[in-house]
């Protein structure tokens, strides 16, 4: 079941039934559409005919803390043990949370949280939180050998094209958890990285190292030391097209950089994803509470960021 | 012993009393539930036209409770027929349309047009604001709502389902009027009317100020109504409103539903129908129930527990 | 900066915005709370005869909330004004009386009687059954309210509060109705009815079949129902229905509350009032607001922020 | 302010202020009254008049946990370090205590629990509980050091009478919780304790320990050697009187044994108190939900277990 091959199946019409053969061929758990979630649908259902087999396809399960521990005074990475449908977590992906009771407060709704690291054996999952209200103060509570119940992988992920030999990765905030396990997805797929990191101060640079392990070019820009203006990023990212290369864009946490990277995608014609974020309820495309408005070819249209996204075409983002 | 978890909602046989609340389902959730498991699917509430809903924010929780102010985001009619109903044609499970319109005359001819092949029921949202009185929801009054219940009925052939508002000040008043308009089955209830406020910023919690509270926190409530209208209506009542366990569910069969919807549950546990499926038929087993559907009205009421009127609590 | 706790509602000045809902308070909180630290006294609710409230159990908790059938114990005028009424003189915090009657004419008479020296305010519990009106709440409609209101204004000179039921299907009406009858304020609200089922006899969990929700499961609804009141009186509201936190507070004043009263959450935490106006100083601190009375209906809702009423949540 | 001498002031009329000056001479915390509570309010609020000196007289404070153990297969006994005025508790009162959430149920009122045990210093306070609902399940979570808020002492205890000679201790149940610190009372005011205690079984008999520690006659009758039926209560009783004499009874837990006894009480002359239980709201006199019945001179009256009692006269309480 767990399968580690991205393919990037670029189809716009393509008939039904040869997309599910393709999609069994390849065994592929995630396609992505440039016209959304219609497609993946209507797989999903035609796989319903034969009802014995249906099997749940996002786990609803206790899983295990095996680690939650500060990595610096902002963030705390949590490590689980989970099953093996939830260790099958995509870069991109994210969980909902049904965070503990702490201090009397017990948050009503699960948090969204995306997936900082997977493993398929023993299956794990990993988040990177920051403590913000009273969702995240119960998670710092956690210890290692206590439950949490969580929901997931849900959502759509980053989607990387083989054919690509170098990506831009830009982020700040908790968007440097969003994109950190797309580098080792590249470079497991031979892609150069190059990870633009924007954070307040440098020793908030939390994935700094694990971008760097996964063989990525790092480069740290800060508040704190004035480079993480648009300006200077900007000047970075056109010194990476100009030399190495940039085949696409991928960025979460920041609408002032999305917009520099939409300026320059525009630009140099580039491709690019980005992860969003917006309060959930359900997590599953239920509620329609997580709402955001998107550019499609000149329609704003308004989209789930659960279900169609999280990750969308950086062209089409809105701020 | 085996249960017999079946229930009949007018002339529509259910494998269970289980089904989702409009608007806290779509097809997303077979990813997590199976749904030849339920009893029924009930679509979010589809308007004419195309509508985009609220402004955000759109949800803010409460303790044991959420309040939405989503509105009725739609995609009209037409995308349904074209797009919606084909993949629920895949499920034998029964499929119950749920409409909204702001006249009587729009909700008739919405239910004439969702009338068709694949429909099994029509669940007719009334507790949105009719503009010909005002923008008052239909279902606050029992004149308002027998108006729109008779033109829903003579414009389909479908059972009707009419599902009411808790703002009211007499939902036994208004669950009358409805029957005696010809609906088929009562949903009780839509949300209650709430409100929250953002204390950093001094604004309403909410995009549209004002939304429905759902959850754990109107359970009491609504199962309060679901007794009131129950006594005085022999249609069945579907009840609706912080059904999260088993449990819930079985008091409010025992109240006198005979089946229930589950909301805001499945935002919090996923998969909280089915586990609310497995959980009536386990809690019919250990006290020998044959059939879920004896668990319907059998709440024991003895004279004495009749309340002394005069002094009845909390009208206090 | 210090900061200016007090509240005028209508005549009297407080010392501070907090004081109890009636029928959760006593004597015996003395023992917990100093009561010259409190906005003001409310006793709970008095009739003019002896009466024995309601059959057990009379309360069950539910998530966030408790459901209560009470009743209205009480040992009748005279024992108030000879036993409690002298109790109360001790203290300088202003003491307001809770009085109940089934007839309009039994209401005025009981403000008459208790209009005497020692009592600061009368809250007139109309949320009670009137009989004359088949049992049905004097607070439930506009029409009712505007006449026990008017008897009781022209029985009493002592400044009068007029207590709403949540439970009517227009609260704002029937407010409009008590300011225009002569209340110099009013409590926004009672409690809601509501039910509990008992899964191991499958009977009512209350003796009185239903009571009355309270706590913070209500919080949302009362605090729609108060902003939904001041907006359309010029009285002053004082709101009340699950007031647990100082955050809640500031809420219920936000939204139009002059004064608050807490109630269950006494039950919960015995200080809970005190913690209150501890907490509402801090709150104004922080944000240098000078006086508390300066976030009475602070709120801030902008033009755009306005629901769209043809379309507006959750009357979805 | 802790004291520990208890005087039983039999006083039906009393002029108030003579009462509030026996009072204050012999610094007695607590008084017991035929008439009930009124005087004792009225003193209280005397006290108020000098508004200075308000001080609370009932404790809600967040204890911590010392141990939290099972006793047997039904009881467990949790014992918490407290203020002094937690554990100035005296025997038949009782704490109300905010139970910690177990397994996603939160109970939301608190629960009220009779003081098993009290220590001066350091202060302590103990209970021993039965888990039956989400309340108690909520206790059983705990463990050395977890905080537990904890609201007390409340209620009206037992009293003794220093001109007794021998009295009899007859409980079931949790009922034997509520007598246990009762023995002890009695064993400091050099009175004999015989103590009659009722149980399913033998190995559920808790506190016969702790009873014959404090130099009682434990009788133990269980259902399962067919000892504990009221004829056979009645003949020890009858035996106790004849032999060594009786001069009080005091009751919890049965309200069989206590029909038993109000009989013998009539019968000879007796007097009694009876602790008694009742689900509980606030457990202060606020809400009324806590009311029973109780004969008072053949008149039906309805009273507060939490404020009246939950110690009341053997002879006014009815089942
Ligand atoms: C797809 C997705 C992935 C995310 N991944 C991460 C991550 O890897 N690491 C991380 O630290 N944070 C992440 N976030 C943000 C995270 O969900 C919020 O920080 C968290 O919900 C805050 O909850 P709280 O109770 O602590 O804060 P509160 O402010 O008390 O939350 C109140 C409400 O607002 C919502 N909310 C608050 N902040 C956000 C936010 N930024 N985005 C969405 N909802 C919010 C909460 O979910 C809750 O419903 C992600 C958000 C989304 C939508
Ligand atoms: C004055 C007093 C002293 C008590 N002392 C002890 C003691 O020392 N040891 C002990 O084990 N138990 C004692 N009890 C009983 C104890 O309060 C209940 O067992 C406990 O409240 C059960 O709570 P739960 O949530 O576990 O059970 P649930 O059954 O889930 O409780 C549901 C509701 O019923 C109430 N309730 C349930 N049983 C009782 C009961 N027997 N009496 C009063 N309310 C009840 C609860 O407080 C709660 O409000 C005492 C009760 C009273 C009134
Ligand atoms: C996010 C959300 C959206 C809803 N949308 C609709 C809707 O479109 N039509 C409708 O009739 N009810 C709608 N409801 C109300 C639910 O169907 C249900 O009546 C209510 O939530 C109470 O049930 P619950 O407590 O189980 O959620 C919505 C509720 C929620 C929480
Ligand atoms: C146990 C109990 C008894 C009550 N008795 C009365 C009463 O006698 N008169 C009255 O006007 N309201 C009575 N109420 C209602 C409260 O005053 C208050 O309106 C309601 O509980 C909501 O506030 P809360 O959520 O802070 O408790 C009672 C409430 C409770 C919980
Ligand atoms: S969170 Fe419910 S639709 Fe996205
Ligand atoms: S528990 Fe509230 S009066 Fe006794």
């Amino acid at each position: 079941m767990p399968v580690s091959i991205q393919i990037l199946i670029i189809a716009t019409t393509v008939a039904k039934k040869r997309l599910s053969l393709a999609i069994e061929i390849a065994l592929c758990k995630a396609v992505f559409f440039r016209d959304g979630r219609r497609m993946l649908q209507n797989l999903t259902l035609t796989n319903h005919d034969a009802q014995e087999d249906w099997r749940p396809t996002v786990s609803t399960e206790t899983a295990v803390v095996l680690s939650n521990k500060a990595v610096n005074g902002e963030y705390r990475r949590l490590v689980m043990s989970c099953s093996a449908l939830a260790a099958s977590a995509e870069p991109g992906q994210f969980f909902q949370l049904l965070c503990p009771e702490s201090a009397g407060e017990k948050p009503f709704l699960r948090r969204p949280m995306s997936v900082y690291g997977m493993r398929k054996a023993p299956p794990e999952v990993e988040f990177l939180y920051k403590v913000t209200g009273a969702g995240t103060r119960g998670l710092e509570t956690l210890v290692q050998g206590d439950p949490l119940d969580i929901f997931g992988p849900l959502g759509v992920g980053f989607k990387l094209d083989l054919s690509w030999r170098s990506i831009a990765l830009v982020g700040r905030g908790a968007g440097l958890a969003t994109l950190a396990p797309l580098a080792s997805m590249a470079a497991q797929a031979g892609i150069h990285v190059t990870a633009i990191l924007s954070a307040r101060r440098p020793d908030l640079l939390v994935s700094a190292d694990l971008f760097r392990n996964c063989g990525a070019d790092v480069v740290g820009v800060t508040d704190s030391e004035a480079t993480s203006g648009p300006a200077n990023v900007e000047k970075i990212l056109r010194g990476l097209i100009a030399g190495r290369g940039c085949d696409a864009f991928f960025t979460c946490g920041s609408s002032r950089l999305m917009r520099v990277l939409q300026r320059l995608a525009a630009e140099f014609g580039l491709v690019g994803q980005i992860a969003m974020e917006q309060q959930m309820a359900c997590g599953i495309g239920l509620c329609h509470c997580c709402v955001r408005d998107f550019n499609m070819n000149g329609d704003i249209v308004s989209r789930r960021v659960c279900w169609d996204g999280p990750v969308f075409d950086l062209a089409e983002a809105m701020p | 012993m085996s249960v017999d978890l079946s229930v009949t909602v007018g002339t529509l046989r259910l494998r269970n009393p289980v089904m989702p609340a409009s608007g806290t389902f779509a097809e997303g959730l077979d990813n997590v539930v199976d749904f030849e498991k339920l009893g029924a699917l009930v679509t979010k509430t589809i308007t004419h036209e195309l509508r985009t809903g609220n402004p955000l924010p759109r949800v803010v929780e409460q303790p044991s409770g959420l309040i939405n102010s989503i509105g009725i985001p739609s995609k009209g009619l037409d995308h349904f027929v074209e797009h919606m109903l084909p993949l629920y044609a895949r499920y034998s499970t029964p499929l119950v349309v749920s409409i909204s319109a702001p006249t009587v005359e729009g909700f008739a001819n919405l239910a004439r047009a969702v009338s068709i092949p694949g429909v099994a029921a029509i669940e007719a949202n009334i507790s949105c604001p009719n503009i010909e009185e005002d923008g008052k929801a239909f279902a606050m009054t029992p004149e308002s709502t027998e108006r729109v219940t008779s033109a829903l009925r003579s414009s389909t052939g479908l059972p009707l389902w009419v599902k009411l508002t808790p703002n009211t000040g007499d939902i036994a008043a208004v669950a009358r009027s409805a029957e005696r308009a010809g609906a088929n089955a009562l949903v009780v209830a839509n949300t209650i009317l709430a409100m929250a406020i953002d204390l950093k910023t001094f604004r309403p919690s909410l995009g549209n100020i004002l939304g429905g509270l759902s959850g754990p926190a109107v359970k009491p409530i609504i199962l309060r109504q679901v007794y009131q209208c129950a006594k005085v209506v022999a249609i069945p009542v579907i009840g609706c409103g912080g059904i999260a366990t088993a449990k819930d569910a079985a008091e409010f069969m025992l109240a006198g539903a005979t089946a229930v919807q589950v909301g805001t549950a499945t935002f919090i546990q996923p998969d909280a129908m089915v586990r609310i499926i497995d959980g009536i038929k386990q809690f019919c087993l250990h006290r020998d129930i044959p059939r879920a559907s004896d668990l319907v009205g059998g709440l024991v009421v003895e004279e004495s527990d009749e309340p002394d009127m005069a002094w009845m609590e909390p009208a206090q």
